[in-house]
């Protein structure tokens, strides 16, 4: 870990101006070029390793389409043709892919056979409610998660600790549509005393006027598939906090922190919370691409206009084009995240800066 | 006596690494001569990071010399596998942390019967089974009875018990050489005491030769009968034992000893120790000249400018000094005026109590 | 007669040190109540799985002989009522078990298999074998796994062995990095140094080693992995990507969703598959924390 | 919570599991939009609600040509479209010839103008359709009439087009399409000047959603007013709830069991690897004595349909066809035994028959996870088969993948369904000769390359025939040649099950009466003859509303809350 | 004088006034999955207000814990007894505030390993700004000339205060823990094995810029180490301690030189002369492994591993006891030796 000591000019540091009130936050330094440079281009490789895989997965395994679009439509050979050729299937393969890799370029996913229209269009149109929706699942699930971790694990072996990790546990091992279906029932229908608060489904009632209300019915449309997100991502935070802070909690620097005269509350957020963040990021980062695809599951029950219903509808088709832009925009979200916290880990952790 | 022929030797040895961080090359053993003759024990001395461990590493072919050459009887050492492998039979390694060495999955005597399991059948020697021969290496090792241990793990074992553990390890295959690096660091003070009496039992009962790699210089007092100092890749100073530890010459050798806290001590009223002051050496940018004139308190305190040798102090480069048994030192001060006693900046370590220097062992 | 007892008494010796680990083991593991929950647990699910066809009929399972009408509730006959073709929920969810718990199995070893072997590879010969490795590991642990393995659930022919090969292709990522960077960390340590220095080979180290340091991890991420596994496969089961024909917990759940049941308010077909899913999932999760922190010594510290 | 019935437009919800394609009338291909387009579009003619036969629409009388091959339409005076233009004949023929000169816009109705000539417009109220050949389905043009003025512009890139760019949307039917969230709802607001009179709901909005269990769920809650299809299960469990009138009517679609009687082409060459045992009717026909079409109606439709026959279902009550006593194949599994021995396929000592040159007789059923129907009955029909001795291999895949199977002809048996119009000329047409590919494995028209020469000799009759009777009567005897066949084996006609809130919907018309359904129907009927309930509908929406609404905000307040308390510091001296 | 006799009496300095940190009858129990573990059986130590006293043993035998204790910085679940005084306060029964106030105010730690004692993501000004902040109550500005004062009295440039501690040597880092435990002015440092991962050349910097700062401002310190030759060059008194107890306590020089207790002795011995003739190839040592503390023998602890056992020590455990002018051993054979016979 002695690394670059001698060769590193010391900063030249004026014995702190009192206009830098701020002084305690991390001063960052610009991150290094060739780090950041190496990363994007990481990201990048990763990015056309999905696209080749996209197009191995849904052009060459699947046979031909265009039977599959036609399948009990009345269609005529030359109309046969006509979608052949809109699908740019008369080519070879080669060039097919070449097409395909142009296409890509230019944002351009194709056509969607069900739908008949752009696939990057449709996805453009079901983002909005997905990044809504996970969104506030992912801030109110870290909000939430990261604190229960840290308390956790600061007062681990705790019979608290104990009930969190306990209910942790069971919540990540609970399959998630199982636990939406539930959630229906339970919250929606309402079962025995318990009122049905909540809608069933969809983001809207159609035909709600006026601010307030349109504000409190998508916040009812919000609750429970928020609710169902939130219950199955908040157990990776909780779990994952609390093993690095545990990592952190043997720590020397926290004994010096104690030491000095510290409150407990102040080693753990000053000292021990900053450190056991590092790998939490990233694992936060990870996550918040992957709950994009795992909102799957949870947009299907909820009959959630977003890229997870989507991603069933063609699923159930299958609308092979809008499934391989869905792949294409799930894994470019997971790489997208990755990316950002890999760029963002050098801010906070100052020795990967170097 | 030089017709005798080194066990083991170093001829202008060299190991550069990839510098950690950024670009250059750590020259860690930069042209090092060294010869273990049989039955001596040579002590390598010197700094954090002077390139001791990458040496003994060299020696025993785990790292790939980038020049020159390791000799075993005067042979040098193949770097294909199986030619690896037999020289491997006969120069066994121990190292700093006995608890690192041992596999912790793996009982005492498993860890002692791997290498006969490495070599098969023709390591067994006059030995009936595996298991007798494990059993006499252990109770060389000084572990008796030997069967009390076979099946216990390292942590059921004291440091010291793990290091005698190591070291059975290494003598199951009775080997001719011993490289030791840092083979008591880890170990505790009342311990370190009795695991160095187990090498110089072997070397006394086997005729063992020894190669042992320590920055302690009371260890080399203890045991080595010849001290090589190395700074910064290159050996320095070396000759027998109490040549140089009580009568050193080349500045560095004064400086570590001046450090030690009883030489502080038993010579208070003294000029106290001579800290060296600057940063650690860097292998990745060896100084032109003499390398450790940055540090050089000759240099420093203006006594090389009345010499008039600092220039070649700055500039000119020393002799490579070459790996024998005699006392030989590579400084320019030294070469210019032999033995000139304005140059110690120290008060000399108590002259040798007994032990006069003297410059030539033979 | 040398060789003999030599054989004879090293074997003896090294089977008293695995009797002695691995009761030490089993001690450390049973003072945690909760790993304990968990094996118990997994008793229970293995053996009403392995031991179903002893007591259901396969007539009990088929359709046109189904014993029941469909969608019953509980009652003395059916203690947990009866599915969508009228079978007992408790053969439907006892013999559930065995497809979910196989393909749980063997969605594991495989993605297991090839972590472990990627892992230790990779982090073995370094160089560019690393690089190439990684690169692809890292790759396969960006793909978000639901989606990756719906779509090859979606273009491969359905069956058992698509939802095997989905998961297991798709999984098998953070056991390589796990692996990896286990093995690294073996391969640090002196007693590696050691052992070369001794004139072991890789095949040695690698099987001396670096294996028996790196099971411990393998086994208790193998349980982990299980637990995603049996997820992953009701997952794909209730998108309609498995084989519906078969009974599983996850085709079983999607039954009952296809039929209605879940507006009708039959919760009797919908809570045994779920809850047992969950169980079995907690349970694994349950062992794999256990032993991971039985057997990682700074996980221990913790506890 | 809907602010509807009160005092405020009135509003019909419809829940259902549909999605909309294309709202561009000619793309739209899935049943939603389809639909959709049959309430804002008004057709050529339109289907009687009670028996479903031809009804004036946008054409209030045709004649035809003695030689059958022009058809002269005289069109209604005075509608206008919903901007207020008026509807003129020559909507219509540009909006037909666009669908016979573009490929891209025949996507959703070519089928209908393949056999057109010419379509002309002489005068405002007059269009004349040239045929070239005769044709008896005239009368069953489901194609939507858009304005020409509003989608002259649109002409060019067309296949491009989903109208869904511009609300409310230009049309004249009894609805006008006024909302449209994709992925949500779509919202139909009452057109006061249509012809037959303005709807008596204001609204009427279709919520789409993914999960069937929450359809139901909205329909309890009072969310949507209208919900189709239902489970049986869910049917049953919606029996006891007096808000809630359910309708169990008789389908259009029928669930069969296709053999392939040996994949060919049209011009007869074989291909594919179907087994050669199903090349003989006897065999096929054996199969069906083992098969219970009555316990799969009990099981798999939990009682809520009728066993089938006839390619026809019963709703068609002019077309449907169902055989004697003697003809038909009851369950009887001594029977196919005895048959299946007489053909030479001899049981063996486990009870499975081998061919008669010793193969062991297995056969492949191939069935889509798309449908729920297909798991359970494979399982009962691979049991029945096993039952007498004829082995059997299950393969569930999805529809696209089952379409390439069956394209290439490699399989045995595999289900099949198709919903059915009131005209049966498309259905029919399925199992023609010339439904067949051109080459192996080419997509085909057809649907299992059945080729029967009496059959084809028939329906070329029935389609050139236009008296209703005597073409009813060729349509059965078709059907009868099917069933002898055993081609197509129809198991049951599925009813379709609906429910709708009593305390919102007063009254609504079915088609057909009295057994007809709802939704979907070949009008626009039910929509446009709902009257709203008399009797107010309970309130419980609003309180609901107002306590979910105060609980939303509690829990974002929790929230806010905890984030506010992160500074919240521990009591001063009782810890470290 | 020669009287064996209880601890307090027989401590070489009496005047109570005069200790600034007074420990009596001391034990630490720490809790573990194996059962209690004893780490400080009944320990005595006193240090007057600007001495320097070092403390020896080998590993385990309780050091740091005696360290830690000193501020109360066991971990949850640690039974101890007996009494720390640190001027004149009990540090063991202080309420959590007036301890947090005592904290690196009235005694600051150095510990061993200064790369994990320095938090990685925090500059170093910061950190030893934090407790100057914190007990002070200074303005930011003034705490920050402070570390820039502090940093260049341990001879860093103050320009190094932005650096991070990765950014250090392992030396330079030492001293950043050295300048952040003189940040308040404390009356005592403990410093706890401060130079042992250290390089001899940077050890001598460390030991020597400690000795100075402490002597330049009056401080006490309490130096633990395993080294002995290096507490006997930098204080004035050593206390030796094995298994969990002080086995001796006297002036620095004699206790390294003359050894009353036999294992203060062989550490001693373990440490050669260069240029003694008397270790030239032969290494001292004691056979024997350090003592296991949750299976302690009875009687005396160090019996199993001394070369003067005789019978009685197996059933008494020796207390200190008197061995000279401001001496005290706790062996049996003590009162045999003739005290003061030596000077
Ligand atoms: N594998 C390696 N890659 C890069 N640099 C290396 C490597 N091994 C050693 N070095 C560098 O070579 C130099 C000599 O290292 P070496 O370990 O031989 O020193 P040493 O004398 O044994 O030090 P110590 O006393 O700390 O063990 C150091 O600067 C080290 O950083
Ligand atoms: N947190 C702890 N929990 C349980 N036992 C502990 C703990 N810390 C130390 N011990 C045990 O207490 C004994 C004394 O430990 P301590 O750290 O005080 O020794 P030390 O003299 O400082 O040793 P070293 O020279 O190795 O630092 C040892 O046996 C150690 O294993
Ligand atoms: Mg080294
Ligand atoms: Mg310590």
């Amino acid at each position: 870990m002695t690394t670059t000591s001698t060769d590193r000019p010391p900063v030249p540091r004026p014995a702190r101006l009192p206009s830098r009130g701020g002084g305690r936050r991390l001063r960052l330094g610009p991150l290094p070029l060739r780090y950041v440079a190496a990363k994007v281009g990481g990201a990048a490789v990763s990015l056309i390793a999905v696209m080749l895989t996209a197009f191995f997965l849904f052009k060459i395994l699947p046979g031909d389409p265009v039977r599959a679009i036609t399948h009990g439509i009345p269609t005529s050979p030359e109309q046969l043709a006509h979608l052949r050729h809109q699908f740019g299937l008369d080519k070879p393969l080669a060039a097919q892919f070449g097409d395909y890799a142009v296409r890509i370029l230019h944002g351009d996913l194709g056509i969607s056979y069900q739908y008949k229209t752009s696939v990057a269009g449709l996805i453009g149109e079901h983002l909005w409610p997905t990044i809504y929706l996970v969104g506030t699942a992912t801030v109110l699930s870290a909000a939430l998660g990261l604190r229960v971790g840290i308390r956790s694990a600061w007062r681990h072996g705790s019979t608290g600790d104990r009930v969190n990790t306990g209910v942790a546990l069971a919540l990540w091992s609970v399959p998630t549509f199982w636990l939406g279906l539930l959630f229906i029932i339970v919250f929606a229908t309402g079962i025995g005393p318990i009122p049905g608060l909540f809608p069933t489904g969809g983001m809207s009632t159609p035909g709600t006027e006026g601010f307030v209300a349109v504000l409190v019915d998508h916040l009812r449309h919000l609750v429970l598939p928020c609710l169902t997100l939130v219950a199955v991502i908040y157990a990776q935070y909780v779990l994952t906090m609390r093993a690095s802070l545990l990592d952190e909690m043997g720590s020397d620097y926290l004994t010096t922190a104690r030491a000095k005269g510290l409150r407990d509350d102040d080693v753990r957020r000053r000292h021990a919370v900053p450190n056991a963040l590092l790998p939490t990021v990233t694992v936060l980062f990870i996550n918040i691409g992957r709950v994009v695809s795992g909102s799957i599951l949870v947009e299907t029950i909820f009959s959630w206009p977003g890229l997870g219903s989507l991603f069933y509808e063609a699923l159930t088709v299958p609308d092979l084009p809008l499934l391989e832009g869905l792949f294409i925009v799930f894994s470019g979200a997971v790489i997208l995240m990755n990316l950002l916290a890999d760029l963002l880990y050098p801010v906070l952790d100052p020795r990967v800066r170097t | 006596m030089t017709e005798r022929v080194p066990v083991l030797s170093a001829h202008d040895l060299r190991v550069s690494f990839p510098a950690r961080h950024g670009h250059g090359v750590a020259h860690a053993v930069d042209r090092v001569n060294l010869d273990v003759y049989p039955g001596e024990i040579v002590a390598l001395v010197g700094e954090s990071g002077c390139g001791k461990t990458t040496l003994a590493r060299t020696l025993l072919g785990l790292e790939k010399p980038g020049g020159g050459q390791v000799l075993h009887h005067g042979q040098p050492v193949r770097y294909t596998s199986r030619g690896l492998k037999a020289y491997r039979r006969d120069v066994q390694l121990v190292l700093q942390d006995p608890s690192g060495s041992l596999n912790p999955r793996h009982t005492v005597y498993e860890a002692v019967a791997e290498g006969l399991r490495i070599h098969g059948h023709t390591a067994l020697g006059d030995f009936p089974d595996e298991q007798a021969k494990v059993a006499d290496a252990l109770a060389r090792a000084g572990l008796r009875p030997a069967e009390r241990f076979f099946l216990r793990y390292p942590h059921e074992l004291s440091g010291g018990q793990r290091q005698r553990v190591v070291i059975a390890g290494a003598l199951v295959l009775d080997p001719a050489i011993l490289v030791a690096d840092e083979p008591v660091a880890s170990l505790d003070a009342s311990v370190r005491g009795e695991i160095l009496k187990l090498l110089l039992g072997l070397r006394d009962e086997r005729g063992l030769s020894a190669l042992v790699v320590t920055h302690d210089l009371g260890l080399a007092w203890n045991i080595a009968d010849r001290v090589a100092v190395m700074y910064l890749g290159r050996i320095v100073e070396t000759g027998p034992v109490e040549k140089i530890l009580t009568a050193p010459e080349h500045p560095y050798t004064r400086a570590l000893l001046s450090v030690l806290p009883e030489s502080g001590l038993s010579e208070a009223g003294g000029a106290g120790p001579t800290i060296l002051t600057g940063e650690a050496p860097d292998p990745t940018r060896i100084p032109t000249g003499c390398r450790f004139h940055p540090r050089c308190p000759v240099v420093a305190s203006g006594r090389a400018a009345a010499l008039d040798i600092e220039a070649a102090c700055r500039g000119r480069d020393l002799p490579v000094l070459d790996g024998g048994g005699e006392a030989q030192v590579a400084c320019h001060a030294v070469g210019s005026d032999a033995g000139a006693p304005d140059l110690r900046t120290t008060p000399t370590p108590r002259p040798g109590a007994g032990a006069a220097p003297r410059r030539r062992r033979r | 007669m040398t060789a003999v007892t030599t054989a004879a008494s090293t074997r003896r010796i090294a089977w008293t040190r695995r009797r002695r680990s691995l009761a030490r083991f089993c001690r450390e593991y049973a003072k945690s109540r909760a790993g304990m929950f968990g094996l118990c647990v997994l008793v229970l699910a293995g053996g009403a799985a392995v031991a179903a066809p002893l007591f259901i009929s396969a007539h009990e399972l088929s359709a046109v002989y189904a014993p029941g009408s469909p969608l019953r509730p509980p009652s003395a006959r059916f203690p947990l009522g009866t599915d969508g073709y009228g079978r007992s929920m408790v053969a439907v969810t006892v013999w559930g078990a065995r497809i979910s718990l196989t393909v749980g199995f063997l969605a594991t070893f495989m993605s297991i298999g090839i972590g472990t072997l990627v892992g230790i590879t990779a982090a073995h010969f370094r160089g560019w074998a690393d690089t190439v490795l990684m690169r692809v590991t890292d790759w396969f642990l960006v793909l978000p796994t639901l989606v990756l393995a719906a779509a090859l659930a979606s273009v491969l022919p359905r069956g058992v062995t698509t939802v095997v090969v989905a998961i297991g292709v798709t999984c098998w990522a953070t056991t390589a990095r796990l692996v990896r960077s286990q093995t690294l960390t073996v391969e640090s340590r002196p007693y590696i140094e050691r052992a070369t220095a001794l004139g072991a080979g890789h095949w040695h180290v690698m099987t001396r080693h670096v294996l028996p340091n790196v099971m411990p991890l393998v086994l208790a991420q193998t349980t982990l992995i299980v637990s995603e596994a049996i997820l992953l496969e009701a997952t794909l089961a209730f998108l309609g990507l498995s084989d519906p024909t078969k009974v599983s917990w996850g085709t079983t759940l999607q039954l009952a969703r296809q039929v209605g049941a879940v507006s009708a308010g039959d919760w009797w077909v919908l809570l045994p598959p779920g809850l047992a899913i969950a169980a079995v999932a907690l349970a694994f999760s349950l062992c794999g924390r256990t032993m991971e922190s039985v057997l990682n010594p700074r996980l221990r510290e913790r506890a | 919570a809907p602010a509807d019935q009160s005092a405020g437009p009135k509003t019909l919800t419809i829940a259902t599991n549909g999605s909309v394609d294309s709202l561009s009338p000619f793309l739209a291909q899935r049943l939603l939009p389809t639909h959709i387009h049959r309430l804002i579009y008004d057709f050529l003619t339109n289907y009687d609600p009670k028996d479903d036969h031809a009804v004036p629409a946008l054409a209030t009388s045709w004649s035809t040509s003695p030689d059958k091959l022009v058809w002269t339409f005289t069109i209604r005076d005075g509608m206008k479209w919903s901007d207020g233009k008026p509807v003129t004949a020559e909507d219509i023929a540009w909006t037909y010839n666009l669908i016979m000169t573009s490929p891209d816009a025949a996507t959703g109705n070519g089928n209908f103008v393949v056999n057109f000539k010419s379509v002309a417009a002489p005068d405002p109220k007059t269009l004349v359709i040239t045929l070239s050949k005769p044709q008896a389905t005239m009368l069953a043009l489901d194609i939507p009439v858009v304005p020409k003025h509003v989608w002259e512009s649109h002409a060019a890139d067309i296949g491009k087009f989903h109208n869904d760019t511009q609300f409310p949307i230009v049309s004249n039917g009894p609805f006008i399409l006024s909302g449209y969230a994709k992925g949500q709802y779509i919202e139909l607001t009452a057109n006061p000047n249509y012809w037959r009179g303005k709807p008596k709901f204001d609204k009427v909005i279709y919520r789409y959603y993914k999960d069937s269990d929450a359809m139901v769920e909205a329909l309890k809650k009072g969310e949507a007013h209208f919900v189709s299809p239902l489970t049986p299960a869910q049917y049953n469990a919606l029996g006891d709830r007096p808000e809630i009138t359910r309708n169990k009517a008789q389908g259009k679609r029928f669930y069969a069991l296709a053999a392939n009687p040996g994949a060919t082409t049209k011009s007869g060459q074989a291909f594919g690897d179907g087994s050669p045992a199903l090349r003989d009717s006897q065999f096929r026909r054996a199969l069906m004595y083992a098969i219970d079409s009555k316990t799969l109606v009990a099981k798999t439709l939990g009682g809520y349909g009728e066993p089938g026959a006839g390619y026809l279902p019963p709703i068609w009550a002019n077309n449907h066809w169902k055989p004697d006593a003697a003809e038909a194949y009851t369950h009887n599994p001594d029977k196919a035994g005895e048959m299946l021995d007489a053909l030479g396929y001899r049981k063996g000592a486990d009870g499975m028959r081998t061919t008669p040159d010793g193969q062991p007789l297995t056969l492949r059923l191939f069935g889509q996870t798309q449908r729920v129907d297909d798991t359970q009955n494979a399982s009962y029909i691979s049991e029945w088969l096993k039952g007498v001795g004829v082995g059997v291999t299950v393969s569930m895949m999805d529809q696209g993948k089952l379409a390439d199977v069956e394209t290439a002809g490699n399989y045995d048996l595999a289900f099949d369904s198709w919903s059915t119009n009131p005209d049966p000329d498309f259905v029919l047409s399925l199992q023609t000769c010339a439904g067949r590919p051109d080459t192996p494995g080419a997509s085909f028209l057809g649907d299992t390359f059945v080729c029967d020469a009496t059959y084809d000799e028939l329906y070329a009759q029935q389609i050139t025939e236009y008296d209703q009777a005597k073409r009813s009567d060729l349509v059965k005897r078709m059907q009868q040649q099917l069933y002898r066949g055993a081609y197509v084996n129809v198991l049951y006609y599925a009813n379709v099950l609906e429910a709708y809130r009593s305390d919102v919907i007063g009254s609504m018309q079915k088609q057909p009466q009295p057994n007809g359904m709802y939704y979907p129907q070949d009008g626009y009927w039910a929509w446009w003859s709902a009257t709203p309930a008399t009797a107010a509908p309970k309130k419980s929406g609003n309180t609901g509303a107002i306590v979910a609404g105060v609980a939303t905000a509690a829990i974002i307040g929790a929230a806010g809350v905890l984030f506010a308390t992160r500074r919240r510091r521990a009591g001063a001296d009782d810890r470290e | 004088m020669t009287q064996p006799g209880r601890a307090p009496e027989a401590r070489p300095d009496k005047a109570p006034t005069a200790q600034l940190l007074d420990i009596r009858n001391l034990t630490v129990t720490y809790r573990t999955g194996g059962g209690p573990l004893p780490a400080v059986r009944g320990v005595d130590l006193s240090l007057a207000a600007g001495q320097k006293l070092g403390l020896a043993g080998e590993s385990g035998c309780g050091k740091s814990t005696l360290a830690a204790s000193v501020l109360r910085l066991l971990p949850p679940g640690t039974t101890t007894t007996g009494e720390i005084l640190l001027g004149g306060e009990d540090v063991l029964t202080m309420g959590w505030s007036r301890l947090r106030a005592v904290r690196w105010a009235g005694a600051s730690i150095v510990f061993q390993g200064a790369m994990h004692s320095l938090n990685p993501v925090r500059r170093i000004a910061h950190q030893i700004a934090e407790p100057i902040l914190l007990h002070d109550k200074v303005s930011e500005t003034l705490a920050h000339e402070r570390v820039a004062v502090l940093l260049e009295q341990v001879g860093l440039a103050a320009a190094r205060a932005s650096a991070y501690p990765h950014e250090l040597s392992g030396g330079q880092r030492q001293r950043v823990m050295i300048a952040m435990a003189l940040a308040c002015s404390p009356n005592l440092i403990v410093a706890d094995e401060p130079t042992t991962a250290l390089d001899v050349m940077v050890q001598a910097q460390i030991l020597r810029l400690i000795g100075d700062l402490v002597a330049a401002q009056g401080i006490s310190l309490l130096m633990i180490s395993h080294d002995l030759a290096v507490l006997a060059q930098t204080c004035d008194r050593l206390a030796v301690m094995y298994a969990g107890r002080i086995v001796e306590d006297g002036p620095a020089h004699q206790v390294f030189t003359d050894g009353r207790h036999p294992y203060t002795r062989a550490l001693a011995a373990a440490f050669p002369r260069i240029g003694d003739p008397s270790s030239r190839r032969a290494p001292h040592g004691l056979p024997g492994d350090p003592p296991d503390p949750t299976a302690l023998p009875t009687g005396c602890a160090f019996r199993p591993r001394c070369p003067l056992a005789i019978e009685t020590c197996a059933h008494v455990d020796p207390a200190l006891s008197v061995a000279g002018p401001g001496r005290a051993a706790a062996c049996v054979h003590v009162t045999s030796v003739p005290t003061g016979g030596e000077r």
